[in-house]
Order: structure tokens, then sequence, then C-alpha cells
């Protein structure tokens, strides 16, 4: 009972950081059929940015706020001199990302080194769940990253200017002729899109290894996600994340985290062979 | 002149212009029905007007100032609406969210619908909270060219509004649109097909072919009246 | 007409290439040798990719195979195979091209993958078979294979084992060869319909050809030649692991190729060699630095210079411009 | 079945999308080396029943014979094999390829079974080459890119790659659109030479009047998915039912 309590824990938790930068990716491809490559870049400089921080004397908490804010900016940069050079060219964007992602690799090792940089748990200790004794920061982060997926959603579906958004997604000159200025609206769309994988880096940053190669190894999951799920759909990413994502963490309780891997991987080949516009559209 | 345009060329492909040297203007106020066979250049006009196409080479101005090619949104918060061929309703949307995109788009105006688009056309709140796309041709239409009035345009420009709607709904769509426009100092620039509905909104009529206007009637009856006139510019 | 810009250039490169021993010591005669192997390894993206329109993230899956399978062959591990190095390549070059026709067919069959997909795809192909050779005992899990023979005369002289220069000028010719063989295979009618499903899938099938077959036949070839180069290099280097296999030669493949000029098969080679030569060449330090401006580089490339760097200079396609 | 001349037999086909009826019972005859002008205002079911020809929608009723054979309800590619063959408004040509290939390339398609044995060993027959080449007007181009032609010369090389199928029904869907008056003349003038010179039958979409003019053929006058008129240039012309559907006067 004990582990299966702890197996979804883990899952849910994992989930649910996965689901947020999924999000940021799902976002950013819907409005600008951009294809995000360099997205676990975004993460790793989130995690980057509180490590930074947290180096020089500033409380936890307060480098969690300045990671979406740092990498937010990154992302607007990021749009200006590269994105915004390839809108209309889905392959191109596969790789000017795919460079970018290189280029901010090889920034962080010249800057910071190869090696991993380790940060302190903020929340140490651990709480009693359901009979079993649980790392009290996993708990946070969960909290955390489903407040900012929820926040996302009402954001998108609630707000005048998620109506925008989906205006433009859904009809883009239609929505210039009514006075949205699309180019800001592209934007703030990678921007926020940047923003969420860097504040997700930064809540993860206690619990894994940050180092250079980090972002490789969140952005395969979170495109398999995205691809799993459907592309274009934010509830096709919260499917997405939870296929990837729950069967990654129960198939990793009950093997090597390597075969589970490979399981995980060939299973979402096989959804995106054999259902390539999604799960979410795809048995609707 | 609200809207003046000199010398405009624009096309699709390159090396290819659907308008050549095209000359407009249109006073405030004015009714301007744009008439011609199909593929003459109107709906390019109108695209290019609104921002949807970049012109090659020409000048647009409006209310005084410099438009040519500028960025749809700009055209807009200028104060062009536009009503496009296919009226181009976000179908996902309930009727009341595409009421707001008329809004949202232009600082200013706020976020909620007032009563008036619905006290003009009450089916729209009636269907308030249906998805868009589920309505008729009709509904669409006359909810395309509430969110166009709502951002408050000094020029509503409409392409072909009775495409695909039966004659009486254009009729009153055309007795709504013609009432509202005097009462608030409209100009409406009019591409259609329909005589019925150019005789409801339009002053004037221009005639267009081959991607420029080639002759301008200022009296409305020859329309109804003159054969030959109908003969050289829209029968086959 | 007949010897413009482009053909000079392409003649000046290779004689370059031809002479270059005369100017270099055994050692980084052995460094150029393992360069044009990459070159070969480009020459298979180039094909796929810039001919045929097929963006493989997961190239280094056949070049890997044929590494492996070199490795296995002359180490003896495969015994009843014998321990010939001419069949090691030739199975090298049989197996990754059994691959990749297993892999295309399960990319391009029915109603196929195409762009972001089908780079994802290959993407994590990449990375399953990468995790799954170091998890295999047989062929060294991650520590790989070490001690695979350098190459040797397949007829018996007193010191079998080819010298530096032997090896340059037979790495050489075989890269000549699997040139020469493609830029020929592009210009047949073959090419032509090869060059129009990149410029247009959808109505080259309308127009009645088996695009299906063309496309597994490119890949397949492409995975042969692959695998040949990954043959080649596990000679040269001696071992074999993981990495040749993986996710990361993969995309820097797609890297060279693209700094070169992914439509010119003789500029992938030369971006190949122009890239590998620097992140060899520099130290560590200066490395990074090096591997930062190849990134810029590429991203640069892709989106002011789709033709890359030799792409223009080396361009032999008969068509001209107005 | 009866022994018919005809080669396309349209027969009573209505095409329904949902409530919308966008072919209504239309009946349409063509001889072989027929050259025919389709007219209609917008919507009026042209564009729907170059589809239902090819293969693209199945028809909600009817039938199409060609040759005699019922061919509604077969596929894209089985369609074009019979010898139909379409162009699109916008060009279809492969940007990439140059002239000469873009026409190769056709011809390759048309030889029997085409496959990578045959297609690496045999090149297209350099004289057929030429000839279509010629036709097309780019015989000192055929080495440019056709991404670097003009408008019109894509379109004429698109014409060419028609004739390179080897089809023997050729539907072209407007194809003057986006062009100059200059242009337009001379793609009337091609497409005139392919029934007098080559034997093919054509069917064209149009609007333009000025071409329809030029073009000089029989016209068939369509409205809310059924045929309403037909005859010359100046019959269909002074037809007050096709004045009146034009201008949309409600009825």
């Amino acid at each position: 009972m004990d582990i299966v309590v702890l197996i979804g824990l883990d899952a849910f938790s994992y989930v649910l950081t996965l689901l947020l930068v999924t999000l940021g990716l799902v976002i950013i491809y819907g409005m600008m059929n951009v294809i995000n490559m360099a997205h676990g870049e975004l993460f790793m400089l989130g995690a980057y940015t509180v490590a930074t921080l947290l180096a020089s004397g500033v409380p936890f908490w307060i480098c969690l706020l300045a990671a979406p804010i740092v990498v937010g900016l990154a992302g607007l940069l990021v749009e200006e001199f590269v994105i915004r050079h390839v809108y209309g060219r889905p392959i191109d964007t596969i790789l000017a990302t795919w460079g970018l992602s290189i280029a901010i690799k090889q920034m962080i090792i010249i800057v910071f080194g190869p090696a991993a940089v380790s940060i302190a748990n903020p929340v140490p200790g651990s709480v009693n769940l359901m009979g079993v004794d649980y790392p009290a920061y996993r708990l946070v982060i969960m909290a955390l990253a489903a407040a900012l997926a929820l926040a996302t959603y009402l954001v998108i579906y609630r707000s005048t200017t998620g109506l925008q958004i989906r205006a433009v997604i859904s009809n883009r000159a239609m929505a210039g002729s009514l006075g949205v200025n699309t180019r800001r609206m592209d934007r703030a769309t990678f921007a926020v899109g940047s923003a969420l994988a860097g504040v997700a880096g930064a809540i993860m940053s206690p619990m894994i290894s940050v180092d250079p190669q980090m972002g490789v190894g969140f952005l395969i999951p979170a495109f398999l996600s995205v691809l799993v799920g459907g592309l274009n759909s934010l509830i096709g990413a919260v499917i997405g994340a939870g296929t990837i994502g729950g069967t990654t963490s129960i198939l990793s309780a009950n093997m090597a985290q390597a075969d589970a891997q490979i399981i995980v991987f060939l299973l979402a080949i096989m959804i995106i062979r054999f259902v390539p516009q999604g799960l979410w559209k795809g048995f609707r | 002149m609200i809207l003046q345009i000199d010398q405009l060329s624009a096309g699709y492909i390159k090396g290819s212009q659907v308008l050549d040297g095209l000359d407009l203007s249109v006073a405030k106020g004015e009714f301007i029905a744009l008439l011609g066979r199909n593929g003459m250049g109107k709906t390019t006009l109108m695209r290019a007007i609104v921002g949807q196409l970049k012109p090659s080479a020409g000048k647009i101005r409006f209310a005084g100032n410099d438009i040519t090619g500028a960025a749809p949104y700009k055209a807009a918060r200028a104060g062009i609406g536009y009503v496009p061929q296919g009226r181009e309703i976000f179908a996902d949307f309930t009727v009341e969210e595409n009421l707001r995109m008329g809004l949202l788009g232009k600082p200013g105006l706020g976020a909620l619908v007032p009563d008036w688009p619905y006290e003009i056309f009450p089916i729209l709140k009636e269907r308030r909270h249906q998805r868009a796309g589920t309505m008729s041709g009709g509904q669409q239409q006359q909810l395309a060219i509430m969110r166009a009035l709502l951002g408050q345009p000094e020029l509503l420009i409409l392409d072909e509004p009775s495409e695909g709607i039966q004659p009486s709904i254009v009729h009153d769509i055309g007795i709504a649109l013609r009432d509202y426009a005097k009462e608030h100092g409209l100009t409406i620039l009019l591409v259609e097909q329909n005589l019925d509905l150019v005789s409801l909104l339009g002053h004037h009529a221009l005639f267009m072919e081959n991607g420029s206007i080639v002759e301008r009637v200022d009296d409305m009856d020859r329309l109804q009246n003159d054969a030959a006139l109908i003969a050289r510019y829209l029968s086959v | 007409m007949l010897l413009r810009l482009p053909i000079l250039l392409s003649l000046a490169f290779g004689l370059l290439l031809l002479l270059a021993p005369l100017a270099l010591d055994d050692w980084r005669l052995s460094q150029l040798a393992q360069l044009l192997t990459y070159g070969i390894f480009a020459l298979s993206l180039s094909f796929i990719w810039g001919q045929v329109g097929i963006l493989c993230f997961g190239q280094a899956i056949f070049f890997g195979t044929g590494a492996y399978v070199m490795a296995l062959v002359t180490l003896g591990k495969l015994p009843w195979l014998g321990e010939s190095q001419i069949l090691g390549l030739l199975l090298a070059t049989l197996a990754a091209g059994g691959v990749a026709f297993i892999l295309g067919l399960f990319l391009f069959g029915g109603r196929g993958i195409t762009g972001a997909h089908l780079a994802v795809v290959t993407l994590c192909a990449a990375v399953v078979i990468e995790i799954a050779t170091g998890r295999w005992g047989f062929v060294g899990g991650y520590n790989g294979l070490r001690g695979v023979p350098p190459l040797t005369t397949p007829w018996p002289r007193d010191d079998i084992y080819l010298s530096g220069l032997e090896t340059y000028f037979l790495i050489f010719a075989v890269l000549a060869a699997v040139y020469f063989l493609l830029l020929w295979l592009t210009r047949t009618p073959f090419g032509t319909l090869l060059a129009a499903i990149r410029s247009n899938e959808e109505r080259t099938r309308f127009l009645g050809f088996d695009v299906t077959m063309a496309k597994l036949f490119a890949f397949f070839l492409s995975g042969m030649v692959a695998g040949l180069a990954g043959g080649l290099f596990a000679a040269q280097f001696g071992f074999v692991s993981p990495q040749l296999i993986g996710f990361a030669l993969s995309t820097e493949v797609l890297i060279w190729v693209a700094v070169g000029g992914r439509g010119v098969l003789l500029a992938a080679v030369a971006g190949a060699l122009l890239v590998r030569w620097g992140e060899d060449q520099l130290s560590d330090q200066i490395g990074q630095y090096w591997l930062l401006a190849t990134g810029l580089l590429f991203i640069v490339i892709v989106v002011i210079a789709p033709r890359g760097l030799f792409g223009r200079i080396l361009d032999l396609s008969p068509h001209r411009k107005s | 079945m009866t022994v018919s001349s005809a080669l396309l037999e349209v027969e009573d086909i209505t095409k329904r999308f949902g409530g919308i009826v966008a072919l209504d019972g239309l009946n349409l005859t063509l001889k072989p080396g027929e050259l025919r002008c389709i007219l209609g205002p917008n919507g009026c079911g042209k564009t729907t029943l170059f589809n239902v020809l090819t293969g693209a929608f199945k028809p909600t009723s009817g039938r199409v014979r060609f040759r005699g054979e019922v061919i509604s309800g077969k596929g894209p590619v089985a369609i074009s094999r019979r010898g139909i063959s379409r162009k699109f408004q916008v060009p279809g040509i492969f940007p990439d390829l140059t002239a000469q290939q873009n026409i190769a390339l056709p011809m390759a398609a048309a030889s029997r079974k085409p496959t990578v044995r045959t297609l690496v060993r045999r090149a297209p027959d350099p004289a057929r080459l030429a000839e279509l080449l010629d036709f097309a007007g780019l015989s000192d181009k055929a080495d440019m890119l056709a991404s670097d032609l003009a408008h019109g010369e894509k379109q004429r090389l698109e014409v060419a790659m028609l004739l390179a199928v080897d089809a023997d029904l050729l539907l072209l869907d407007e194809p003057t659109a986006g062009m100059s008056k200059g242009e337009t003349a001379s793609i009337a003038a091609l497409i005139r030479k392919l029934t007098s010179d080559f034997g093919k039958t054509v069917l064209v979409i149009e609007h333009d009047m000025q071409f329809v003019r030029a073009l000089d053929c029989p016209i068939t006058v369509m409205a809310r998915g059924a045929v309403i008129a037909g005859g010359t240039y100046d019959e269909v012309r002074s037809n007050p039912q096709v004045i009146e559907c034009y201008l949309g006067r409600a009825a």
C-alpha cells in the first residue's frame, strides 16, 4: 500500500512538472507554429538563474520569482533575433531552435563549467501523507506546478488576453483586422512560454542535477507529451504529460530507469506514428 | 476625403499584379458600392486597404494618415472596420466572445459588450452563449457586421455580405446597416454582386475591371435601368 | 561554360585532399582520414535531407550500426563469420541499410509521417537505440568494444596493416566513389523524382509515382552509406561506444551538413571537414567557444542562408539563373 | 449500354455537403477533341464538379462515365491513370526543378510502371521533351529553375506538364487566375492548341470574359449546381437567364 502511494505521488509530481514545460511548448506551437527545440535549455536557464542568485545570497523564494522573469526576457530576445525570422517555415524552426539550444548550452558551459551545480533543498524534512513519509519540497513542487498549470489554463480560457491569444491561433489575419497587435502577441506568447519553462526549471532545481545537459533530459519527454497528446491543444498537453510522465514514473519504480525510458519512448513513437494527430483528437 | 488611394498596385504572385495603378477616393459619410465581375481585383483591393496584403506600389491614405502597407491592426485602430468575404467569424468562440473580439483590439473600448448590437439584431442576444459556428449564414453575417461595428470604425468595408444568404435576410441586414451608418456618419465601402443590397447601401457605384476603376456612376437609378452599362461590366 | 567556377572549385577541393599527404605528418594525416570518414557520413545525410527532403534526426543510428557490426565481425564476436575486414565492411553496409529499410517502412509506410513528427520520432529512435546499446552486454554495454583491428590489406605481405598514407588514400577513394555514385544518381530521372518529392510530395504522388517506394529506397541507400562510414570509422578509431549510435552524433552531423550546405553533396563534405577540424584542433577551453560559434553559425545559416557556407560555390547542378 | 461517341458523360450528378446542395442533377457530355468552357457565378458548383470528375469527392448520386466506363466512386489515382488530368488554380509546378525536369517528370510517370530500376536506366525521349518545351515556349529556358520563371511562363509550363502525362481529358481550373492581360491572351492560344494540334479534350472553368472570348469555344453556364444555358459566347451573353444569375437579383 505504502509503495503504491509513494509511486502515485512521484508520478503525480513528475506529471505536473512535465506539464508545465509542455504547456509552454504547446502555446508557442499553437500560436506561432514554432517547434521550439530550445525549450529544454530555457528550462535549464531557470535552474541556473536560481543557482546564480542563490550563490549571491538571495533567498530561494525570491530566486523562484526571478527565474520566470529572467527566462521570459531571454525568450523575448530569442523571439526578436531568431524566431521572428523563421515564421511560416516549420521545419526551419526545428533547426534554428536546435542551434539555439546548442548555443545556450555552450554558453552555460563556458560561464559555469561542465560540472553539476547543487542547490540546497529549501524545504528539508518530510511530511507524513497517507502513511508514507514524503519529502516536503516535493509536495511544494506539486502545489506550485498545479497552481501554475491552472493559472495558465484560466488565462487562456477565461481572460481577455486569452481570448485574443485564441483568436490569433484560430484566424491570425482576422484577429489583426479587429485590431489585435499580432506581432506583440507573438512576442508575449513566446516570452510567457519561455517563462513557464524557466519557472519549471527553477522549481525543480533543488531536486535534480543542475548541469548543462539537463535540458535534453526534459525536452524529449516534453516533446513526446506534446505529440502524443496532440499539438495545439491544452487538453492534449495534459493527456500527453499524463501518459508520458505517468508511465515513466510507474515503470521506473519497477525496473532500471534506462529500461523504463526505452519502453516509454517506444510507446510514444508508436502513438506518434499511428495516431499522428495525437490522443486527444485521435480518439474523439 | 477619408480614404484616398493613389496608383495602387498589388498581387499575390511576384511579377503579376491583380491591381494595376488603381486610384480611388471616398469622402466621409459616402456609401460607395464597388461592382465588377469575379476576378477583377475587388477583394484584392479590400485586403490591401485593411493591410492583409502588402501593395507593391502606390499610396493608401486614411483620415489623412499614410497607412500603405501598415499591419492589419494599425488599419483597424485607425478606424477601418472589415467584414471579409466568407465572414470569418471565430467558429469555436461563442457569439459573445466574437463580439468581444470587436472591442478588445482597440484601446479604450472596454471589454464588455454593450446592449445596442443586441438591439439591432436580437437573434445575437438569444444565441449569445452558443458557438458561433452553429449559426446560419445570415446570423453569422449579422455577427460579423456587429463585431466590426463594435470597434467604432469610421469606414466600414464589406466584401460580398450577401453571399450565400437568403434574400429576405440580406434585405434586413441592408436596412439595419443603412440606418446605423446614417445615424453615426459611418462611411461604407461595399463590394457586392447583389444589386438589391447595392441599391440600399450605395450612393455611388464604381465599376472595376482588370485591376482598376473604369467608371463611376452617381445616379443610382442607372443601375436599375441602363442595360448597356450592366452588360458591359457585370453580365457574362 | 564547361569550366564554371563551381566545377573548378570542386576539382580544386578534390585536388587539395589528394595532395594533403605532402604537407601533413603521419598523425595529422590519420586525423584527416578520420575526417574524411565523417565526410562520407555527411554525404549520407546530405543525400536524404538535401536531395529528398527527409530531415532525419537519427542518422547516427546507421553510422553506429555499421561501426558495431564492423567491430563485432573483426573482433571475432561472430565466430561463424570469420574475422575478415572486407566481410565486416560489407555486413556493416548491409546491416545499416537493413536498419534504415525497417525504420523507413515504419516511417513512410501507409499514411506515413513527415516534418516535425518525423524529426522527433527519428530523434527518439536514436535515444532509444543509444540507451539500449549501452545496456546490451554482448556489444560491450556502456564501455563499448575496444581493440578493433586497424585496416589491413586483403592480400598477404610483410606488414599487412595499411600505412597512414595507404589508409588515407583508401578512405579518399571510398569517399570519391560514394560521392560520384550519389552525384550520378541525382542526375538520373530517379534523382529528378527524388527532387520532386522534396519539392512537393503530394503532387508527385498525384502524377502516379510510388513515392513511398522511392523514399524507402533513398533511405536504404543513405543508411548503407552511413553504415559504410561507420564500419571504416570503427577500424580507424579502434573502438566503438554507444555515443557512435546515438542522439548527439545524429544532431552533430545535421549541423555539419547544414553549415556546409545541405543541397550540395560536396558542400556537406566540406562542412563536416570544417566543423570537425575546428573541434579537433582547438584546445578544450577554446573548443567550447568553437562549439558556441558553430551553434550560432547554424542558426544564422538556417535563418538567412539555407544554402550553407559552400552550397553556392560548389553547386554543380546544371540549372542557371535568369 | 448504348455505344456512345462521347468521351465524358456526366449523368444527373448531385453532390450534397450536409444540407448544402453543391451540384443538383447536373448533366454534361463532351466529345473527343472538344474544347468547352464552363462559366458561372461564385459558388455555383464548378469546382465541386471538377472535384467529382477527378475523384476527390464522391457524388451523392448520379454517374460519371469516361470512355463508357463508370468512373464515379473511383479514387484520384485510379482516375488519373485512366487519362483525366487536372490543372489547379495555383501553379502545380515543382519550383526546385528546372523547366526541363518539370516536363520530364510527368513523361516518366506516363511510361509504364515507373520503378527505381527503370527510372535510373531510362532517360525520357529527348525529341518529345524538346517538342513539349517548344510548345510551352520555354526552349531557351529549359535549364532555368521553375521558381525563376515569370508567372505566365509557369502557367505555360504547367500546361506542357499536362500534355506530358498523356491524359486525354484535361481539366483546367481558372487557368488565368492572377495573370495580366497579355499573359491571358497567350494562354488562350496555348489551350486552343491542346485541342487543335494535340487532339486533347479540354474542359475549362473560367471567370475572365475576355479570356473566354479568346478561347472561342462552346460555353456551358452553371448556376446553383445545374446547367442553365449553353451556346456560343454571343448567345450566352445575351441570354436573360444568364444575366440574371450573374447579377444575383433574388428571384
